[in-house]
């Protein structure tokens, strides 16, 4: 990570305050909320991987490392905004409001993995990398037309700001002044790639200058800092003054996917000085005196609990239906498809 | 030629001699005026009124915030389309000329072709694609492109591309009411070549239909776009020679009408494809296969093809050989009526 | 699987058994060695070797300078290449899978396979795109895809799809021979699925000629890519159920080997075609076409396509049913041979 | 044009020198070259614009207005380097080298309009807005390789900063420090969109910032003022020192292309306070008695015989011949083509 250009901080590595400027709107409510989402979303991580070693999901990309990025954006929303994440982004997607069987399902290959609960606006994770920003503002323009306050937010990596979707996604939120929050998590690398290679700039936040859009750069291992530097980018977004783009420079601490061996690239040792996010707010608190031992275990059990229903709904799942495969692709199924259906499903009912 | 209008027509609704393109102006403006959400968006649609005016007047009736003039970009357009789509609204996005929709293709291909199926349906992007396209109007280098293979080829998106006025305003309406996305081709050598008597009334065209605009007995001629009235203008020259072409004309590129096919061509037992595009990979295969599968025991010789050579649409000064003649249609339907 | 080899192999060349994936390092390998303008651009292909290990090694020893890291850019590594190329390197170009190769396709459509006929053979892109493809090893949504109906419907480039280790590092030698653009599609179901006798030495395998892999008598099928072992399999299974197949494997989709087909369906009279793109608009319709064209009075029933079906690639859930299963290749060439 | 926005001049609309910092490389010889190739490239554009009138030629996009720009970016390039250009270019294509004959065959649909004088690296005209960008950045990148220090430039428009391959182009070119120049002509419109519409930021040379590129924002009706930055940039570009942005703010004194009628768009009298290019250069000249009327009257009379010889040499051109429509597609053209031809030509040849 680049330490040479200065970023948001609220609270150092050792959970002392050093920015004050926001301090009374830190309360033991929002340290223990953040805690509680941060532990949770860290724990579904790890039994996510725990899940595909031991084959019972797919390859999954782990987010350990970004959880103070992830629920600092997501805690900043309101009921009805959009979310428009990446495969990488189920922490933020779950702490807004995604049905976790559902998240598993996903990594298992299941279609209603991509279906979020009625009522919530969270889009399926985004695999081509970056076209999910043109997506952010057409929602959030279509809620600006609608005369809402509702604004979008699209997740994005350091890696995504080389695609020419980056580039005209940004340049439309500009040119019609979209309430869209453009949440760059720069976690480092692109797969094996790292920032230095990716692009010359030293700094993500400079980006935005092309496109006159305040952009911002900030400390994603410190939950304080993204949530309130999103919060100033909300209510420029609400009260009908754009979008801007933040830059949270976070790490990612293990491989792209469970495919991936960082060892590969990264040199050994390399982040080792990144202090975890959870440790980081959980020193906060225990300077503060938020670290309260009932807290503690009552979150983790309420967790352990919730991920392993989750778990074992999702392996009770009912089987995938081979119908599923032709009946969403369109709303009235062409014939020729139809007959596809018919055919095959006749063939597998004779076997 | 033909203008041969539907059941309701021939009874006594007002209509208006218009163009093509003046048939798709009057059902942008009526979608415009009958669904708040309807917009559009494009690359001089606004103020212009498009580089071939198919929008003229759309902005100053509608204003500004309806018809709207974006950034130069493609996949802009696209991918703030389906933002808007998934969010209720109703967008028509322009792409100048079909040779230019390919920046765009990404945007196509991985999101507004399968957010349904991937959602399960919860999520739906029912957008209108316009696209001018083909070659003949001496346009410059890229315009000239008929790139409708490669949407046909991509499961979730339908295409339309209507030869006449009449079609084009029906078509267009039908394309604004689906529930899907549906690219919607334009073929500009016919934007202004004729007019036809055209409903003021709102009115759709099925998508998924054929018409068969000539009745044969010979050889069944199956085409599209601006390829239509060229065939059409040889079934009549080769009835005075004594062949009895059946001309179908197919409008809806995705899903075809198989049935429309087979049922000529079991009739005929000879069938010949036209269309502009590159021979290899072109739709005709396509049609080559559906009459392999549908009435292959009809058959009295193969079925020909008579399209763009497998080239790159060349400069103006070629394209006319690039195209398909009149000359070589003769050459196949001669081929497959004496085989 | 048959691991057939060609004249050259049998006699007393030094081999080494092979992976397909390794046989295309290999094949990089020697021609960053030969030819100093070859270079390598892509997404992680440096340090890590490419997400799949093609490219693995090819860093360390042929330098940062000739085995590049881009920044994550499809559109940036072919409009790239294409500058590199018409200037006299040798670009191969990795897209990391097919389904991300999308936002390239303007800069492959528009320059990469025009250059050549726009400025009459005073500028050309000799360039690879290697690009990983197709569906069965339970990959994340849209890395599944088989786009080959897209580019083969794109005059300029030619499409090349091993199916074998030795086919593999043949035709990739061969394809970075070519004066023009190739696209190498790499099943990557194949890539370590199986091992085979490769020479050790350079040597190419010529492009546009198909391989008969199976030699039969009551019907053809014809296909490519991952297909190819799977349709052997069903081959010797219905041998035994006293059915002889003859199996092709295209090996290039563009140009296709046409005689390959015609001679083979002349003899058989039948013939199925298998693969896993949709079926509207992919490949297997212009090989309708071919046989059409070339053996129709020798055919004794339709020809069969059994194909993904006309949905996207799904979730890997369902990927399975997806894909051309042995049931429904089986019910198809019963089809054909029984009608 | 925004005005706001200071930008580099030497000279100002009058025609007198405003910065004195390159004085002493103005000398009569440069501006009577320059006065020689502004005044030829416009004969030529009003020549092209009567002939499409006359239907002699296919549409055409002039370039009046925009000679400076394109006479003085062309004019510091040399023998070896790479010119990338769009549509409306062909007045630095001539500059830089280009056959005027091949030109307007170019603009009456023939294929040789394409092929530049042997020797000369003239890319033919991108049509498809900014994908040439890419293109300059690969062959300057290959010159880099192979250890010279030629350039490559890449002309484009306002508009053709929207679109996603100006960013890829520019971010390659950084990471990579390729001696590549994106030359920019703000000419203020995109067919009928304007400058302000195209984009939110009020300058193009700001988006440089999004790369750590150098970027100069320029007056590109002022032919020194373009011509001694372009030299900074090539200077820098043939030192290993990388890629340079240059916004050259012109006008577009006519129509899109001939096919076009600005009145729909373009508020009566805009841009009427526009000083010619080569007006002012022609106060600059006579004020420094650089404007001889014998040089002049040469000139005069040299451009017409030039433009008159390859207009006819273009009207007698041999008929485009059907064979190039197959010949050229592949160094080695598939048997399916081969026969595809044979039988077409057969059938011409029956006729
Ligand atoms: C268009 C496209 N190209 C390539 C890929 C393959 N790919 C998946 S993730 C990834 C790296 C993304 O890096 P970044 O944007 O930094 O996000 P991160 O994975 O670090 O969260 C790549 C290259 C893809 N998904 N989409
Ligand atoms: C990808 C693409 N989209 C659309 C067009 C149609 N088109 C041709 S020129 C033009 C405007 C270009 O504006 P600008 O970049 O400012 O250049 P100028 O014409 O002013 O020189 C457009 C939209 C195109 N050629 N390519
Ligand atoms: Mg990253
Ligand atoms: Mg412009």
């Amino acid at each position: 990570m680049n330490k040479a250009y200065p970023m948001k901080q609220v609270i150092d590595d050792q959970g002392n305050l050093v920015d004050t400027s926001s301090s009374s709107q830190i309360s033991k409510e929002l340290a223990q909320n953040a805690y509680y989402h941060m532990y949770r979303i860290r724990t579904f991580d790890k039994k996510a991987k725990s899940l595909q070693r031991q084959g019972r999901i797919g390859t999954y990309p782990p987010f350990e490392g970004q959880e103070a990025s992830q629920v600092g954006s997501a805690l900043a929303l309101r009921e009805n905004d959009w979310l428009f994440p990446t495969y990488r982004d189920h922490g933020a997607m779950l702490t807004f409001g995604s049905n976790m069987t559902r998240t598993f399902l996903y990594w298992n290959g299941r279609l209603e993995g991509c279906v979020p609960p009625e009522g919530k606006n969270i889009f399926p994770a985004a695999v081509p990398i970056a076209t999910q920003l043109l997506h952010a503002v057409g929602a959030s323009w279509a809620e600006k037309r609608k005369g809402t306050d509702n604004i979008a937010i699209a997740y994005f990596g350091d890696g995504a700001t080389s695609e020419g979707d980056f580039h005209e996604g940004l340049n439309f939120a500009s040119v019609f002044q979209t309430p869209t929050i453009f949440f760059n998590q720069n976690n480092g690398y692109a797969i094996s790639v790292p920032f230095e290679r990716q692009m010359n700039s030293r700094t993500i936040a400079q980006k935005g200058v092309a496109y006159d859009i305040p952009s911002v750069r900030v400390d994603g291992n410190d939950f304080f800092a993204v949530y309130f530097e999103m919060q100033e980018a909300i209510k420029r977004a609400r009260s009908g003054n754009g979008p801007t783009l933040i830059e949270a420079v976070t790490w990612r601490t293990g491989a792209h996917t469970t495919a991936d061996d960082p060892t590969k690239y990264r040199p050994e040792g390399l982040g080792q000085d990144v202090v975890d996010p959870i440790v980081r707010l959980e020193r906060f608190m225990k300077n503060q005196g938020y670290y309260e031992d009932e807290f503690i275990a009552t979150t983790q059990s309420k967790v352990e609990e919730e991920i392993e229903a989750a778990v074992k709904e999702m392996e009770a799942y009912p089987k995938a239906n081979v119908e599923d495969l032709f009946d969403h692709v369109y709303a009235n199924p062409p014939e020729q498809l139809m007959e596809q259906k018919n055919s095959y499903l006749q063939l597998l009912g004779g076997e | 030629m033909t203008t041969e209008m539907d059941q309701k027509t021939k009874s006594n609704v007002a209509t208006k001699k218009l163009t093509l393109i003046q048939a798709i102006n009057e059902g942008m403006d009526m979608v415009l005026e009958r669904d708040e959400n309807a917009l559009i968006l494009g690359e001089d649609v606004g103020k212009n009124g498009g580089v071939f005016r198919a929008t003229d007047g759309l902005q100053e009736k509608h204003g500004p915030d309806r018809v709207i003039d974006t950034p130069l970009s493609e996949s802009g357009i696209i991918g703030t389309s389906v933002g808007l789509a998934v969010n209720g609204m109703k967008p028509i996005a322009e792409i100048q000329f079909m040779g230019f929709i390919y920046p765009a293709y990404d945007q196509i291909m991985t999101h507004v072709s399968r957010i349904r199926a991937r959602t399960m349906g919860r999520f739906s992007v029912p957008l209108v694609i316009r696209a001018p396209f083909g070659a003949g109007v001496r346009a410059p280098e890229i315009h000239s492109d008929s790139a409708e293979a490669l949407f046909t080829h991509m499961p979730g998106i339908k295409v339309v591309c209507p030869a006449t006025p009449y079609d084009a305003k029906g078509l267009f309406i039908a394309a604004f009411e689906d529930p899907d996305p549906v690219l919607f081709m334009e073929p500009m050598h016919n934007y202004r070549s004729f007019r036809e008597d055209v409903p003021t009334e709102y009115y759709t065209v099925e998508i998924g239909k054929g018409k068969k605009r000539i009745d044969g007995e010979d050889v069944t001629l199956i085409t599209w776009g601006a390829m239509v009235p060229l065939v059409e203008k040889v079934a009549n020259q080769l009835k005075e020679k004594g062949i009895s072409c059946e001309v179908i004309d197919l409008r809806t590129l995705y899903p075809i009408d198989q049935d429309i096919i087979a049922e000529s061509v079991k009739k005929t037992g000879r069938a010949v494809v036209i269309h502009e595009a590159p021979r290899t990979g072109g739709l005709g295969n396509d049609v080559v296969s559906i009459i392999n599968d549908t009435a292959f025991l009809y058959l009295k010789a193969p079925v020909e093809r008579v399209t763009g050579f497998d080239v790159p649409v060349p400069f103006f000064s070629l394209e006319n050989h690039y195209l398909p003649t009149p000359e070589r249609m003769k050459k196949a339907i001669e081929k497959v009526v004496h085989f």
